[in-house]
């Protein structure tokens, strides 16, 4: 009793992004107070509990860097954990400077420059090909799709990979992407544009819930009734409410509710995912949505490694996650990445393809990223090239 | 008397504009308060339209006080003021302007009959009821913001210096249209550089210097003043 | 006399001032006084009586400039700032001829719609811009050492010393111009437009001139800030960022060349500093907000007002500042 | 005395209305000139024309021979003809001396690097003396550090003066710079106006109190409703019976 | 092709419709109040909310709370005006650093309130009336058509042919001497804030269950209505409404026939080649700004 260990917890926590960062902290807080109440975790010299310090960076690299320095030299924490994107390159030379270990959400951030930085929580927006690869397979009489995203740097990368994954399935593309302004609020003609041509898939990429709630709405009202396929689905329940559940019907993303039963599975490594989205629902109604529990995954994952390492020092930790197979929510995965990033340090697996049915989002099957890349890396690559998304086409 | 005014101080921050004023308006009479500049004639109207807050004295209009009440609220009362420089709106026509003028008024033939009335007056302005105020001439100006007071009908009318800028034949036009209204029962307070159709025009008149009354008498006497002869009337 | 100790006085305490912060602290300072060139610079342009919505952005043409300048061509670092202020003071001068047609209210949209437009270029030009992502990897202004002091320009001290001394000199122009018959010339175009061409002076000219010179500043600013934080993107140079030089401008006050300053220094303080140490974090915007609202009904001439009281009844009547603006 | 300022067919439309209609008249030089005639006749619109604040719908100014019609305001005024303006329009916000110090815009062109140096101190001296020159001669000079915005209306017209007065101009414009004034300060403003034309400064003036106009003037030319009228010395005018009925009337205020 | 034009046109008329609401709002307070309300968004936002807390939260009739969150966000607008706008009524700049201020204060409330996250609405309705197969206008979208038409017809004859009209427009262009023409200044400076914020309330009110409610949904609404009121003329009722119809037609044509971010610099080189051509708006006046 007495010891801890200090986490950073660096994010937009005010702002027009906060939604990105706030409530992975809230998922953050119910983590902590599990661990603490069953003891801690336990390093060679005894056991500590955990507290998190977080600093709001506003989405902004300068305050980003301030905060790092706060967290890393004034707060004297262990591990940071980032939502990344923008604000990375500002920690990056901090990063650099101390050894740190940090991990983003966005793969993208990833590069040789810095090997501290990992990305073991998911490896946007490489996991959306199982999705389009299980549609494929179990609807194989969709063959056509237009797609739409944000013109951003969750966007760009997400339509190249959708590109990718419909090129592999054998879809094929019946219009350019179509991007829009990330302050678009009135999808109407973006979704008018989308269906002109009868497509049978429409995909959203990695909108933000913002843009699939409207763009879902506004396919229903214009009359679209075929295949939708997104990333993310956050308060589905809601757009159900807002359309229908036979046009909700057999919609398919990547993130499950944690109350699925597949996730009781013995391949799953996230502690007790059922207990911590029900207490998550219980302390914030509504706002479960992936940022929830990844930042926990990655604390998970962190916690296991530092007791494995009996040490909580940046270093070792790094060493430990490192070897042999790396514990990923979704199962056993490999730290993977070299031809995207320039460097192995995205953990890579199985991932789950979610569909609804009857309302309620089901995990339909876990798949194989890996497996997935062997086959159609090169198209991937390809059209990674043609959106300037490669490592090192990154400026 | 129709309107009183005692006693009165205005400061604007820490200036006193006007330290101790006191005016009276009797029924149907014209008064001017005439004055160098900067002297306080301006802000002593102001005071009286509820433009400025006093800072001591008291004003009533028949009988009643006023010197609490926000502009608006004394213009209800039938007092009309026309402003130092004009202060038509700009962005609205000549018709539109001089409608404001009866703003508060409800009946709406008479109003119909006082335009008319008003147009008889200023031809000028009936040439250019749809021109925008604002690119009428400087003495265009002045005849509508003149045409603007007489259509709320009022029993006081305030005018600060009412033949700026006005020719030789229109500030005469403006002299008589002043003695007219005044025969029909009108009160004016008439404040002007002009100091020599002021005391004509006027039965009673006040001297300002600096923030003080410094004279006050009836007209034809302070014209015949010798002080007041070579100070305003440059005799 | 005094007035050489004073300042000697000064300039030691901001010489030893990032020795008594802590390390975020020192991190805070830094952008500080890169701020401090942006909203003087500012306070530049609004002499002449136009109020931009541009001028963060046209801090980033400098920042991109230079951060492109040092990354494609191999400039070395304090020329490419140096270049990031001519090409941002050169894009003023382009968009002088659009904006300046505009006054007032439609200068302020306009200027706001001209940024925004450079923003999504940015955005939509991948090549060499980065697109949303912007740039990263920026060269860092490169180490040396003057003997007896060795610059590492990650730590912010050094960097805080090295940009100092270019904020310094760069606010000692802007003090010189405004100081000078230019400066007049400016207030006089700002006052009374049609007077001023009356005597002969080239609004127009004027205008663009204080726009372009203001808009160098901002973007020797921004190449500051560029070559500190290794990267810039399109969003740290949108209309948040405007909002708070503007309301640093005005809740500082815009009568006289510090108060700006005053309020940048100040609002930043209370902001990054106080409001987080009082733990308020995620409150932050709602006791900021009310912090304008407050100061901006009780001090409607800004903090500067307060100073010019004190200052004012020490020296009775010396020549008088510029009286309050507005 | 040679023509020198010229007015030639000068027009100018509004819409559907024409408020000068080609106007022309000629200024000597060193004369103080009037510019007489009822209100909306379009006196204002010439002095705006002449000045550069509009481009004339026809017509030109030839100010020595040269067409300055369609020129910008700053450089009418570069050429030497500054114009004053109607109310007092003033820096207010400045001292009475940097007032002043911005009328010598002109013969003083401030340069911003010799400025940042430190170069310049010889045209900024020479430019301050200038300014206190003009104060002094429009009996100002004690008033130098006030807020020009402070003045009373008199100083303020004479300020206004003081500013153009600075710049050298050849030709000045005032537009009514009487209004406002009682009889004793139009006396003074009259006075100042002859030291300007004892200058060597030819002056055009519009007005409407005929105290000034006829006790100034060696010219006056009286317009109406866009077109000329008539013109004459103040005597010639006073009498004259198409001048009489448009613009003096009865006279019975008029000195 | 028929089709999509028709639907395209369809949509362009909504967009019409909610942003003219807001730009007229707007508009309407600056004319008056000279202060340029950069807290203009966040009353939409705050319309949206009242939708969410009453109609999602309390249950209440749906056009009962949207004329609950139309009079809540009027009283906001008034709000500001006695606490902001008046105590600062000779400092336009103070006005806009204030309006700042509040716009903070609002979007922390809403995110104290109600999270951080967009929030969600039931659907209205979920009728459709359908002329074709492919051209379809959902009934929710015809309210607030209908509420733009009705509304803005409404304002139009209230300022043009009421006494109150009159007040308005001659106090916002000459306050004391409107006053002087026995016009409460105070009182019409309440009109237009209430009017004007209203207008903003309630078309956050009604699109909040076709759009996603957030603290930040404000923002890219003020963007556009700032370039609609500069492209009709600053002070300029009839500019707004025409601007907010060329801009909405712009805006939705190129973004179903081109792209979304094109339809961006479409809409702003647009409003910057009407303002070189025409410094003051397309219904603007020289003096006014
Ligand atoms: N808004 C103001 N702020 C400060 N002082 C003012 C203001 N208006 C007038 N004053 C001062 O108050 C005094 C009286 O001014 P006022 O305008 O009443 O004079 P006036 O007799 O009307 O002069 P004029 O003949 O020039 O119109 C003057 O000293 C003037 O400088
Ligand atoms: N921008 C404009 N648009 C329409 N009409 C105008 C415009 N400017 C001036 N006018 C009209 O042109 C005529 C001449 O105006 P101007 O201002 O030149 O008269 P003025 O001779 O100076 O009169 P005053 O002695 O009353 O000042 C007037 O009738 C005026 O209404
Ligand atoms: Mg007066
Ligand atoms: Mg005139």
């Amino acid at each position: 009793a007495g010891k801890t260990i200090k986490i950073g917890f660096l994010a937009p926590l005010t702002g027009a992004v906060a939604a990105w960062g706030k409530p992975g902290l809230d998922g953050c807080q119910i983590w902590a107070e599990r661990v603490n109440a069953a003891g801690g975790i336990t390093l060679g010299d005894g056991s500590y509990s955990v507290e998190f310090v977080s600093y709001d960076n506003e989405y902004d690299p300068a305050k980003a860097r301030t905060g790092a320095t706060k967290l890393i030299r004034e707060d004297g924490v262990s591990f940071i954990m980032m939502l990344g994107g923008d604000t990375w390159p500002g920690v990056q030379p901090v990063a650099d400077k101390t050894g740190m270990l940090f991990s983003t959400l966005l793969p993208s951030d990833l590069s040789p420059d810095t090997s501290t930085l990992i990305a073991p929580a998911e490896v946007h927006p490489i996991y959306n090909v199982t999705g389009v690869e299980w549609l494929a397979e179990n609807k194989p009489e969709l063959k056509t799709a237009v797609m739409c995203a944000q013109d951003d740097a969750l966007g760009l990368p997400s339509v190249a990979t959708y590109l990718a994954a419909f090129e592999a399935a054998g879809i094929e593309m019946l219009d350019e992407p179509l991007l829009f302004d990330p302050a678009t609020t009135d999808f109407a003609p973006v979704v008018t544009r989308l269906i002109s041509k009868s497509p049978d898939i429409v995909c959203l990429d990695t909108c933000y819930s913002d843009y699939v709630h409207p763009i879902a709405e506004q396919l229903f009202q214009q009359g679209f009734t075929g295949q939708i396929i997104s990333c993310t689905a956050d308060f589905y329940d809601q757009m159900i409410a807002k359309t229908s559940e036979d046009f909700m019907e057999g919609f398919v993303f990547q993130f499950p509710d944690f109350d699925d039963p597949a996730l009781n599975g013995g391949n799953i490594n996230f502690t007790d995912p059922n207990g911590f989205y029900e207490e998550f629902n219980r302390r914030h109604p509504g706002q479960w949505g992936a940022v929830s529990w990844e930042y926990a995954s990655i604390m998970d994952l962190w916690k296991a490694a530092a007791e494995k390492a009996g040490s909580a020092s940046p270093d070792a930790v790094a060493a430990a996650m490192k070897e042999g197979k790396g514990k990923h929510a979704f199962g056993d995965a490999d730290w993977w990445g070299t031809e995207l990033f320039g460097i192995d340090n995205a953990l890579v697996g199985d991932w789950p393809v979610v569909a609804i049915e009857k309302g309620k989002a089901r995990i339909k099957d876990f798949r194989s990223i890996p497996d997935w890349y062997a086959r159609h890396g090169d198209l991937l690559i390809k059209h990674m090239k043609a959106y300037d998304q490669m490592w090192d086409q990154r400026s | 008397m129709l309107l009183e005014m005692k006693n009165i101080a205005v400061n604007y921050g820490k200036i006193n504009a006007i330290r101790n004023i006191s005016v009276a308006v009797p029924e149907g009479k014209i008064v001017t308060i005439i004055g160098g500049n900067g002297a306080g004639k301006t802000t002593t109207l102001r005071a009286m339209s509820g433009m400025l807050p006093v800072a001591a004295g008291e004003i009533t209009f028949e009988g009643k006080r006023i010197d609490h009440l926000p502009a608006h609220k004394v213009v209800a009362n039938g007092i009309a003021h026309v402003p130092e420089g004009r202060r038509v709106f700009p962005d609205m026509t000549v018709e539109e302007n001089l409608r404001t003028g009866a703003f508060l008024r409800k009946d709406k033939e008479a109003v119909e009959a006082d335009l008319a009335d008003v147009f008889r007056r200023f031809p000028r302005l009936r040439e250019r009821r749809t021109q925008m105020a604002k690119t009428m001439s400087g003495g265009e100006q002045q005849m509508l913001a003149i045409g603007r007071a007489l259509m709320s009908k009022p029993r006081l009318l305030l005018m600060d210096e009412p033949s700026m800028g006005l020719a030789p034949v229109i500030v005469e036009e403006i002299a008589r249209i002043i003695e007219e209204i005044n025969a029909n029962g009108l009160s004016v307070v008439l404040v002007e550089q002009n100091a020599e159709l002021a005391l004509e025009l006027a039965d009673y008149a006040y001297v300002l210097e600096t923030g003080n009354a410094a004279m006050e008498g009836p007209a034809d006497e302070l014209h015949g003043n010798e002080h007041v002869r070579a100070a305003y009337l440059g005799l | 006399m005094p007035k050489f100790l004073i300042w000697t006085a000064a300039l030691a305490a901001l010489v030893a001032l990032p020795h008594g912060l802590s390390f975020s602290q020192q991190e805070i300072l830094v952008f500080l006084t890169i701020n401090v060139l942006l909203v003087a610079s500012y306070r530049l342009l609004t002499l002449t009586g136009e109020w931009s919505l541009a001028h963060v952005v046209i801090m980033g043409v400098g920042a991109y400039s230079s951060a492109l300048l040092t990354k494609k061509l191999g400039v070395y670092v304090p020329v490419s700032m140096l270049l990031g202020g001519v090409i941002a003071a050169l894009i003023a001068v382009l968009l002088s001829f659009p904006l300046f047609r505009m006054k007032g209210f439609y200068f302020l949209i306009g200027s706001f719609a001209a940024g925004e437009i450079i923003r999504l270029l940015w955005k939509r030009f991948r090549d060499p811009f980065g697109g949303a992502k912007g740039i990263k990897g920026i060269d860092p202004m490169p180490d040396f050492s003057i003997g007896f002091y060795k610059f590492d320009f990650f730590e912010p001290t050094s960097y805080y010393y090295f940009a100092g001394v270019i904020v310094a000199f760069c606010l000692w122009i802007l003090w010189r111009i405004e100081k000078s018959p230019v400066g007049l010339t400016f207030h006089a175009v700002h006052w009374q437009d049609k007077l001023a061409q009356a005597s002969g002076v080239n609004v127009r000219a004027y205008r663009t001139l204080a726009f372009a010179i203001a808009s160098g500043f901002a973007g020797i600013s921004g190449a500051l800030l560029a070559h500190y934080v290794g990267t810039i993107n399109p969003n740290a140079f949108d209309i948040d960022l405007m909002v708070f030089v503007l309301t640093w401008a005005i809740v500082g006050g815009t009568a006289t060349f510090y108060g700006p300053i005053l309020g940048c220094v100040v609002l930043t303080v209370l902001n990054e500093i106080v409001l987080r140490e009082l733990g308020l974090e995620q409150m932050r915007p709602l006791v900021y907000g009310a912090i304008m609202i407050l100061s901006i009904l009780f001090l409607p001439n800004g903090l500067e007002s307060i100073v010019q009281k004190f200052t004012q009844r020490r020296a009775p009547d010396g020549a008088p500042e510029r009286s309050p603006a507005e | 005395m040679t023509d020198f300022l010229e007015v030639k067919d000068l027009t100018m439309r509004f819409g559907g209305l024409t408020a000068v209609d080609s106007l022309s008249f000629k200024v000597a030089h060193g004369t103080i000139h009037g510019l007489i005639g009822p209100n909306g006749a379009g006196k204002t619109t010439t002095f705006n024309m002449i000045s550069g604040f509009y481009k004339p719908s026809g017509g030109q100014v030839l100010l020595r021979g040269e067409d300055i019609s369609g020129l910008q305001m700053h450089e009418v005024a570069r050429r030497g003809v500054v114009r004053t303006f109607q109310h007092s329009t003033l820096f207010a916000e400045l001292t009475v001396l940097e007032n002043a110090l911005v009328g010598t815009h002109m013969p003083f062109r401030p340069n911003i690097f010799a400025a940042i140096i430190g170069w310049d101190r010889e045209d900024r001296s020479g430019a301050e003396a200038r300014a206190r020159e003009a104060l002094e001669f429009f009996g100002l000079d004690h008033l130098m550090r006030e807020r020009a915005g402070d003045l009373s209306h008199g100083h303020q017209r004479a300020l206004g003066m003081a500013v153009a007065y600075a710049s050298h101009p050849d030709v000045i414009l005032l537009d009514e710079p009487f209004t406002g004034m009682n009889p004793e300060e139009t006396r003074q403003m009259m006075g100042l106006m002859e030291r300007l034309k004892g200058d060597g400064i030819t002056i055009l003036i519009v007005e409407h109190d005929m105290q000034a106009i006829m006790g100034l003037c060696d010219t006056i030319t009286c317009m109406s409703f866009g077109k000329f009228l008539a013109e004459g010395g103040p005597q010639e005018i006073r009498n004259h019976p198409a001048v009489i009925e448009a613009y003096l009337g009865g006279a019975r205020h008029v000195a | 092709m028929l089709d999509l034009l028709a639907q395209t046109g369809l949509n362009a008329v909504y967009a019409a419709s909610y942003i003219s609401l807001v730009a007229v709002g707007l508009v309407l307070i600056f004319g008056v109040m000279g202060v340029i309300n950069f807290a203009h968004g966040e009353l939409f936002m705050a319309g949206a909310y009242a939708i969410v807390a009453l109609y999602a939260g309390l249950n209440v009739p749906f056009f009962l709370a949207v004329a609950a969150g139309l009079l809540f966000v009027g009283c906001l607008g008034l709000l500001m005006e006695r606490a902001l706008f008046r105590p600062l009524k000779d400092n336009p700049l103070g006005g806009l650093v204030a309006s700042i201020g509040f716009l903070m204060i609002l979007q922390a409330l809403a995110v104290m309130g109600f999270g951080v996250r967009m929030v969600h609405i039931p659907p209205v309705t979920q009728e459709v009336i359908a002329f074709s197969d492919k051209v379809r206008l959902p009934v929710a979208r015809l309210y607030v058509i209908i509420a733009a038409i009705v509304l803005l017809s409404a304002l139009w004859y209230f300022l043009k042919r009421t006494r109150f009209g009159w007040a308005l427009r001659a106090s916002a262009q000459d306050p004391e001497a409107a006053a002087l023409q026995g016009i409460s200044i105070t009182q019409t400076a309440r009109i237009a804030m209430f009017i004007g914020a209203g207008l903003a309330g309630i078309a956050g009110a009604l699109t909040a269950p076709l759009v996603s409610v957030n603290p930040h949904m404000g923002h890219s609404v003020i963007v556009t209505a700032f370039i609609v009121i500069i492209v009709g003329g600053v002070g300029s009722l009839e500019g707004a409404i025409v601007a907010s119809v060329a801009y909405a037609l712009v805006h939705t044509f190129v973004t179903t026939f081109w792209d979304g971010v094109l339809a961006d610099i479409v809409g702003l080189s647009l409003m910057l080649v009407v303002l070189i051509v025409k410094p003051t708006g397309l219904f603007g006046s020289a003096d006014r700004a």
